[in-house]
């Protein structure tokens, strides 16, 4: 039943997808809209459905196979769902946020004349995104990996006209396909060493794996597990966008606005963090992996939150705030607290689900302007915007109270209780990054809603129900979804039959009761103290004196030029490694294939031929006596052998 | 018997149409594609009788052919044949569909000239006397000789002569090779040469020959200069023969020469094959990531993806000390629909290419720009292959290179690495030309005038890519196919 | 018992009193010239061919006083002689020129003297048909009086012919003198000693022999005559002598002097190599379509020459295979060549052909066929023959020989392929549209233009035909 | 009392002069027929004497057939030499070299 069920939410979108892609245009909007976003419902339906069977009858977790994709004599790739806990909850995300952005496009893509288009892809990346989390082998999780790049990959050269557009999603797909080949070497080492690709077989025979060793050469070797885990987490640096990997997301944000909240805030840029968890079985036997998570995901966490503080488009300053909560699920996973990082992962879902909505619904209003100079005292103008996207900030700098703050302050315990190898760093790093987040957060918040109202945006009001609607309803979650849900999920043994980690005493060193009490234990730490500050700080540079800001751009101007300059990795990969290899592939063609291979040896041989030709033919002088040279010296040749034979033999 | 019919009513058709002269080229457009149909309803009627369940040959026919020299008229085909087979007439009804796209001077000739190389390379595909094979495999080299060079375009000539010399100076090493063996073995059956006892010396020279003949047809680096030539001055149907069915004969003469009577050569050759595969991976890759011309860069991919055929045809010798019989099944398996997935991405890939260019008239990527605005359709199609071909999962580009990849991975990490380069590699070549000719703004005015493909070009191109996506999701099928006679043949490489 | 002697010479009588006819008809009735040498020439092939399919069944005889010999090869070759001279009678354009030279006469004399090669079993006898063989072949290269090229290469051909036979002749009487017979079946006494004098004398004659193959240095002749004479002559003289040459190579190499084979072996295998390569390789840089056929002949030549270095039985029944291909494919290119030109514009440079496929496609197509058979690509007859060269090669463990040879051939193609271009991927201001030639040639050219392509499918009696006629009772060993 | 070796020597001595002489005879074709003339005697000269030393005719009769098919081929030389001369005009040896690749 359940089974049906499953397969029933993976494969619905997936033909909404297809009939809009087909149909759509012939059809019109209504259809396309109202099929796409039906099926949608109807999965998110079921998914919550299942998600509620499965938490009252623990015993209906199920993991089958639905094909045989391949039989290679004793090997044999699958495809199927494995649906726990972990997954469920990942499906109920998924499905909830890519409703709410059908919704939210119907209006944001109102007069977008590649409407039908757009629909289908969403809604075909839906399917991907779900048979990523739904697959219960590898095979089936790099299908999945790979299909949410192609979507990512087509959603941002949605507008492929513009070339800024089509140069990004260019970027974004060889970035994540660099990931991906750490994935796939991952799986095929894994594959190597325990014969199959299904995660059962796979994790349980960890242990087994864990004391083999990777030659690299005869004498130096390194374990093969910490090996295949670092390839796994390659993968995911590159999905969810950790340092040096992350340089894609950024100028992700040319696609449309509802896509850089679907898939390059709530979904598919957390795979990475859903994968680091789904293969818990496996890092939690390597502490050298763990750490290195650990290590990547605290700097992203803090760099790339530098980052935003010098951003002026608002989309982007959104996107490296992403960048940086991601870095914090990563440290999260790091330290192995898989469940703090679930738990971050689904409350950021909805708030910056929400906030990047909400930056839409501006974007809408002020007629495609990006650009937060050009903004400011909206608040009067889009109340609704307003209010939520504050919400949505609060929630995001972990203000008490706000779903961000249950998470994010688990999240630090985690790290702050830790014993991995580079614990104090990471610890470090993510107490500064709260700062950091509240600070580019608040100096977006104040500079485009407080202020004063710049009159070319005086006639500006609230965009269409169909915007404002899942601003509202996001929000929601935004506030209230940790309250009840934090007990269990991050301290209760909600995850445990998907996650292997230690127990929560070991984590966070400290006995939960209820919400109410987590709050007040947390008020006693020192997180939501910097929070504040950052948002006090952000209040003194923003609104009270905006110049202090410039003052110090000028101060630290190499530093300023640093952040403004994204630490100079688009300049490495642009123009030195990009250009490096092409200019390689034009020598080798040039050098190698043109001039050597085709004109020295082949044309050579040949010309060498046609000049032997040529001295051949001047034996034909057309000279009578010359030929009857030629045949006497044939027969004087003759006999001299035979006389010069002779006295050989004889002497 | 039906093999025969498939190799013979094609030829005899080509041999008909010719006769009729080209006044009446409109009919003889009909005849072919209606005998190439034919042919490949034949052929799944085959398919339909072929028994997977056993790993020898099937419908063998034997005749005496020159009694003095023991040569029979010996047909047959097994699991690695009938794919193959399958491949060459699916397309080849494609490629006479769609040679009526552009108005050519005696399209009667075209067509015989196709009709007449599916004959052949079915012949090669199901030939079990290695003399008959070669004859087979030489007379290939005439129609397609002729395609490049009557159909081709400025530098016609000097591509289509280079393109015959270099196979023809590789095929003869292989005919001393073959006559070297029936020397041995008294008779020319191939399988009859499986079993010769020979010293390891002796394989290598006479992997050497055969490898001659192979790698030019493969093409591998660095006997891989005529397929660049030879692609951009083929007409279009002519391209996706070269690239789909010729290239993968060199494929299948490894698979049925090579290795099964050369084992011990294979395996002292082995690192030299792996690092030529490599080397055709990636610096391949690499230069193809440099072209300007459309076809030169698929030329140049599709060098790069053979470099996976071979790659898995050896890579499993150097696994540890002793051969394990799993993974040379999995490399082998790999190799096969590699060249399967290949053939018909490649196929699609210069069909589209051929779509532009029937258009525009140039191949230079510098001409083109934003086609998705005024061709939707085929848009999204070119870019569909464009991802097989970046072995997308879901497409049957991906399957081939997975399995090679997991069983190189068996073998040596390192190796494994290196060609799993070819994802960004193969990404980045790719999609950098779908960036520079379908998307972006509009060029120029001629694309603005451009419209939509027309009924051939859309069926031929949607058939092409059901069947990648129908391979990409569920390939099970065709392993099962060829698994018994992988498995015969693995037994003979472990030389049990 | 002369009566049923004569009986076993019936062809050459048959041929005999045909040239008496035609010397007669052409002399008394000139109205009746321009078609009776087709006629009785044709007539009388097929009555020969008739007869020798007779004589086939006979086993063999010598006869007056063992100067004349009737045996398989004989037959066999006569056979094959009949057929390639009743193709060129037939594929022969009946015009003017041809008639005032009476080109079917002297051809008929010729074919006597191959005949008379054939069976010769004495020197004395060899020596004869040889140089009627020559002496006709003088006549019917310079029958094109009116032309500069003609008559000058009937001159050289002429003078180097002389010296050739004049090397033949000194070697001879080396070979007289030591024996003291002209008898060949003396010479084929397994235990004559290998002295010294015995080898100059061979190497005289091997000089002499490998003139008439027109092996590399004594080939000179062959691009010179092809190019001076008519189409007509050319396709004649292409083809016919050979098979001369190839009997006197066996009688008196092969089956004679087998106590020396070790010997002559060598040096007919440097004349083949040399005859390969050289040929091969000038031919790549002639333009004129005759003399590239002329040098692609010395190349050929080269595989029979090596053929028959092998010195076993099958060595010579390959060469003899080889020969008879050549011969097919070379008849059949020079008819093309012949049926495309009329007297207004004959065709001979390779810028003639230009786009032939437009204006004669089929012509162009068999043209294809033979070239592609020469190259040796199958499934054309043309492979067959360089394969079982190749095979016998390595069965005498030759190898360095086969890949040579393989080399060379790859090198051939490039020139062979370029007629093929020229026919079909060029394009031209002044396409050959003429209709100068007969029905009877265009059905002789398509027949046998087929043939190279249904022999190349079914090899076997072609191949089964040189082993029955080089019978292995000869070679004792 | 001349031995064998002598008459070969001689023979052997006429043919080279013949050969040579066609060699290195720049002149006109006149001249190298005679010494193609020569080649035959020296031919025939070698027959006579083996016949004469060995007591076997057949030597001598080939002698005579040497002779009539010398005759033959003088004819035809000659005719095709006027031939020759009708078209170009000359017999110089060197201006013989229209026919060349």
């Amino acid at each position: 039943m359940l089974y049906q069920l499953s397969v029933l939410v993976l494969v619905v979108p997936l033909i909404g997808g297809i009939l809009a892609g087909f149909l759509g245009k012939t059809t019109g909007k209504t259809f396309t809209n109202t099929v796409t976003i039906f099926s949608v419902l109807a999965s998110f339906l079921i998914s919550s459905y299942i998600l509620y069977t499965i938490l009252n009858q623990p015993d209906l977790i199920f993991n089958q196979n639905i094909y045989r994709w391949l039989e290679i004599g004793s090997y044999s790739f699958n495809i199927g769902l494995l649906i726990d806990n972990l997954t469920a909850s990942m499906m109920v995300v998924v499905t909830f946020i890519s409703l709410m952005v059908h919704i939210y496009s119907i209006g944001y893509m109102h007069d977008d004349p590649g409407y039908h288009r757009f629909f289908s892809y969403i809604s075909l990346f839906t399917f991907a995104m779900l048979s990523l989390v739904m697959a219960n082998n590898f095979l089936q999780l790099f299908f999945g990996w790979e299909a949410v790049g192609v979507m990512s990959y087509l959603l941002i050269g949605f507008w492929f006209t513009k070339e800024s557009a089509i140069k990004a999603n260019f970027k974004a797909f060889i970035i994540n396909r660099v990931g991906d080949m750490f994935l796939l070497l991952g799986i095929a080492l894994l594959f190597s060493l325990s014969g199959s690709l299904d995660y059962s077989t796979v994790f349980s025979s960890g242990p087994m794996i864990n004391n083999q060793l990777f030659f690299i050469t005869e004498n130096l070797s390194v374990s093969a597990l910490t090996l295949a885990c670092i390839l796994l987490f390659g993968g995911a640096m590159g999905k969810s966008a950790q340092m040096p990997l992350h340089v894609w997301l950024p100028d992700s944000m040319e696609g449309p606005t509802p896509i850089s909240a679907l898939i390059h805030a709530a979904t598919m840029v957390t795979a990475g963090v859903f994968m680091l968890a789904r293969m818990s079985p496996l890092f939690e036997l390597s502490e050298s992996a763990l750490s290195f998570v650990l290590i990547i995901g605290s700097i992203t966490a803090i760099t790339t939150g530098l980052l935003g503080l010098v951003q002026f488009d608002i989309k982007r300053v959104i996107a490296y705030s992403t960048l940086s909560q991601l870095g914090y699920m990563v440290v999260a996973a790091g330290v192995s607290a898989y469940s703090a990082s679930l738990f971050h992962l689904m409350t950021h879902a909805f708030f910056k689900a929400l906030l990047f909505l909400a930056a839409g619904s501006v974007i809408v209003a002020l007629h495609h302007e990006q650009d937060i100079r050009n903004m400011g005292g909206l608040r009067k103008r889009l109340p609704v915007t307003y209010t939520t996207s504050l919400i949505g900030t609060l929630a995001l700098i972990g203000f008490p109270g706000f779903s961000g703050f249950f998470s994010k302050d688990a999240l630090i315990e985690a790290v702050a209780h830790s014993t991995v190898y580079a614990h104090e760093f990471a610890y470090y790093c993510v107490l500064i990054g709260v700062f950091v987040t509240s600070l580019y957060s608040f100096r977006l918040l104040f500079i485009v809603f407080h202020g004063p109202l710049s009159e070319h945006n005086n006639n500006v009001q609230e965009p269409q129900l169909s915007i404002v609607l899942p601003l509202i309803l996001l929000s929601i979650p935004s506030v209230f979804v940790a309250w009840p849900t934090v007990g269990p999920m991050v301290f209760d043994s909600f995850f445990s039959n998907s996650i292997v980690q230690p127990t929560s005493i070991e984590l966070f060193g400290y006995e939960f009761t209820d919400s109410l009490h987590f709050l007040t234990h947390a008020l006693s730490g020192p997180v939501t103290y910097i929070a504040i500050s950052g948002i006090g700080v952000a209040y003194l540079f923003y609104i009270k004196q905006p110049e202090i800001p410039n003052k110090l751009a000028l101060t630290f101007k190499p530093i300023y030029k640093l952040l403004r300059e994204k630490y100079y990795f688009d300049y490495l990969y642009e123009n030195i490694l990009a250009k490096f290899f092409s200019s390689l592939g034009n020598s080798l063609w040039n050098l190698g294939d043109i001039k050597f291979i085709d004109n020295y040896i082949v044309n050579g041989t040949a010309r060498k031929i046609e000049s032997l030709s040529n001295k051949a033919q001047l034996l034909q002088s057309g000279y009578i006596y010359h030929y009857a040279l030629m045949m006497m010296l044939g027969l004087s040749v003759f006999l001299g052998w035979v006389i010069i034979n002779k006295i050989g033999m004889a002497s | 018997m039906i093999v025969d019919q498939i190799i013979w009513l094609p030829i005899l058709t080509a041999l008909i149409i010719v006769a009729l002269g080209e006044k009446r080229s409109e009919l003889s457009y009909k005849i072919s594609l209606f005998i190439s149909i034919l042919v490949f309803g034949l052929s799944v009627y085959v398919l339909y009788l072929f028994d997977p369940t056993t790993s020898g040959f099937q419908f063998v026919l034997k005749t005496q052919w020159i009694e003095r020299f023991n040569i029979n008229y010996h047909l047959g085909i097994d699991g690695i044949s009938l794919p193959l087979i399958l491949l060459t007439t699916f397309l080849t009804p494609i490629v006479i569909y769609t040679a009526k796209t552009t108005s050519k001077n005696k399209l009667h000739q075209y067509l015989a000239s196709f009709l007449l190389l599916e004959g052949l390379m079915v012949g090669v595909f199901s030939a079990m006397d290695a003399f008959l094979f070669y004859v087979f495999w030489e007379a290939m080299l005439i129609p397609m000789f002729l395609i490049i060079g009557v159909w081709g375009g400025k530098n016609r000539i000097y591509a289509t002569v280079k393109f015959f010399l270099y196979t023809f100076l590789g095929s003869v090493f292989m005919l001393i090779a073959i006559i070297y063996l029936y020397l041995k073995s008294g008779s020319y059956l191939i399988t009859d040469f499986y079993y010769l006892p020979l010293q390891v010396n002796q394989q290598i020279v006479i992997f050497m020959a055969f490898l001659f003949a192979f790698a030019v047809k493969i093409p591998m680096w660095p006997v891989h200069t005529w397929l660049p030539d030879a692609h951009v001055e083929a007409p279009t149907g002519g391209s996706v023969i070269l690239a789909a069915v010729l290239l993968k004969m060199g494929g299948y003469g490894l698979l049925r020469f090579s290795l099964p009577i050369s084992p011990e050569g294979s395996m002292t050759l082995a690192p030299l094959m792996i690092t030529l595969s490599l080397i055709a991976i990636i610096y391949i890759g690499l230069v193809a990531i440099a072209q300007t011309d459309m076809k030169k860069l698929i030329a140049y991919s599709s060098i790069s993806h053979m470099g996976f055929v071979t790659l898995g045809c050896f890579v499993f010798f150097i696994e540890g000390n002793a051969l394990n019989p799993a993974t040379i099944n999995l490399a082998i398996n790999g190799a096969m629909i590699q060249m399967i997935s290949h053939g018909l991405i490649s196929a699609a890939l210069f069909l589209s290419i051929g779509v532009m260019y029937d258009r525009l008239h140039t191949r230079e990527i510098n001409d083109y720009g934003g086609i998705v605005t005024t061709m939707p359709k085929f848009a999204t199609l070119m870019v569909f292959f464009a991802l097989a071909n970046a072995a997308l999962p879901g497409t049957s580009g991906f399957v081939g290179e997975l399995t090679v990849i997991l069983a190189a991975f068996k073998a040596n990490g390192f190796i494994a690495s290196l060609s799993a380069l070819t994802l960004i590699i193969g990404a980045a070549y790719t999609l950098w030309m779908i960036k520079r000719v379908i998307f972006g703004p509009v060029k120029n005015e001629k694309i603005n005038q451009l419209n939509d493909m027309n009924k051939l070009e859309s069926i031929s191109l949607g058939l092409l890519a059901l069947s990648i996506l129908i391979l990409g999701v569920w390939p099970k099928p065709l392993i099962d196919l060829m698994n018994e006679s992988i498995n015969l043949l693995t037994l003979f490489i472990t030389g049990t | 018992m002369l009566i049923n002697e004569l009986y076993f010479i019936l062809p050459e009588l048959i041929i005999t009193s045909c040239i008496c006819l035609l010397v007669l008809i052409n002399s008394l009735a000139k109205n009746l010239r321009q078609y009776s040498g087709v006629l009785i020439g044709s007539a009388a092939m097929m009555a020969c061919i008739f007869v020798s399919l007779i004589l086939f069944s006979e086993n063999s005889v010598d006869i007056f006083n063992n100067h004349f010999r009737v045996d398989n090869l004989a037959t066999g070759l006569k056979l094959v002689t009949f057929i390639t001279t009743l193709i060129v009678i037939l594929g022969t354009n009946t015009d003017k020129l041809n008639a005032d030279s009476e080109i079917i006469l002297i051809e008929l004399f010729a074919v006597l003297g191959v005949l008379i090669l054939c069976s010769a079993n004495n020197l004395l006898t060899l020596y004869l048909g040889l140089e009627t063989l020559t002496l006709s072949m003088y006549g019917l290269v310079a029958s094109k009086r009116s032309s500069e090229i003609a008559t000058e290469s009937a001159m050289k051909f002429f003078i180097q012919g002389a010296i050739a036979s004049a090397f033949f002749l000194y070697g001879t009487s080396l070979i007289y003198g030591l024996y003291q017979t002209l008898s060949l079946t003396i010479f084929s006494n397994p235990d004559i000693n290998n002295s010294i004098e015995l080898q100059l004398a061979l190497a005289f004659i091997i000089c002499g022999i490998a003139f008439k193959f027109g092996a590399f240095p004594f080939h000179s002749w062959v691009p010179d005559s092809y190019q001076g004479s008519s189409n007509s002559v050319a396709l004649f003289i292409s083809t016919v002598p050979k098979i001369g040459a190839f009997a006197l190579i066996y009688r008196l190499l092969i089956t004679s002097f087998i106590a020396v084979t070790e010997f002559w072996t060598i040096l007919i295998l440097v004349l083949g190599l040399m005859s390969l390569i050289f040929g091969n390789l000038i031919a790549i840089s002639q333009s004129n379509l005759k003399r590239l056929l002329g040098y692609s002949a010395i190349g050929h030549m080269g595989f029979v020459l090596i053929a028959i270095s092998i010195g076993s039985l099958e060595g010579a029944q390959a060469s003899l295979f080889y020969l008879l291909i050549y011969i097919l494919m070379t008849s059949v290119a020079f008819m093309c060549l012949e049926v495309l030109s009329n007297k207004n514009r004959s065709i001979v440079t390779l810028s003639d052909i230009k786009d032939l496929n437009s204006s004669h496609p089929w012509i162009a197509l068999i043209m294809l066929f033979s070239m592609f058979s020469m190259v040796g690509i199958p499934p054309f007859i043309g492979f067959y023959a360089k394969w079982i060269v190749l095979s016998e090669l390595l069965n005498a463990g030759m190898l360095s020989v086969s890949i040579t040879a393989i080399i060379m051939s790859v090198i051939a193609a490039f020139y062979y392929l370029r007629v093929v271009w020229y026919m079909y991927f060029e394009k031209t201001e002044l396409p050959v549209m003429q209709k100068g030639s007969t029905l009877i040639q265009k059905s002789t050219l398509s027949i046998i233009g087929v043939m190279i392509l249904l022999m190349g499918l079914y090899p076997s009696p072609m191949i089964d035909f040189c082993k029955s006629i080089i019978s292995p009772f000869i070679l004792i060993d | 009392m001349l031995t064998l070796q002598s008459y070969l020597t001689l023979g052997a001595i006429i043919f080279s002069i013949g050969v040579i002489g066609i060699v290195i005879n720049r002149k006109n074709i006149i001249i190298i027929m005679m010494c193609i003339e020569l080649l035959l005697i020296a031919v025939n000269f070698n027959f006579i004497a083996f016949s004469y030393f060995n007591q076997d005719l057949a030597g001598q009769i080939f002698v005579f057939f040497i002779l009539t098919v010398a005759a033959a081929e003088a004819a035809i030389g000659l005719a095709i030499l006027v031939a020759l001369y009708r078209n170009k005009k000359t017999i110089d040896v060197q201006e013989l070299n229209s026919l060349r690749n």
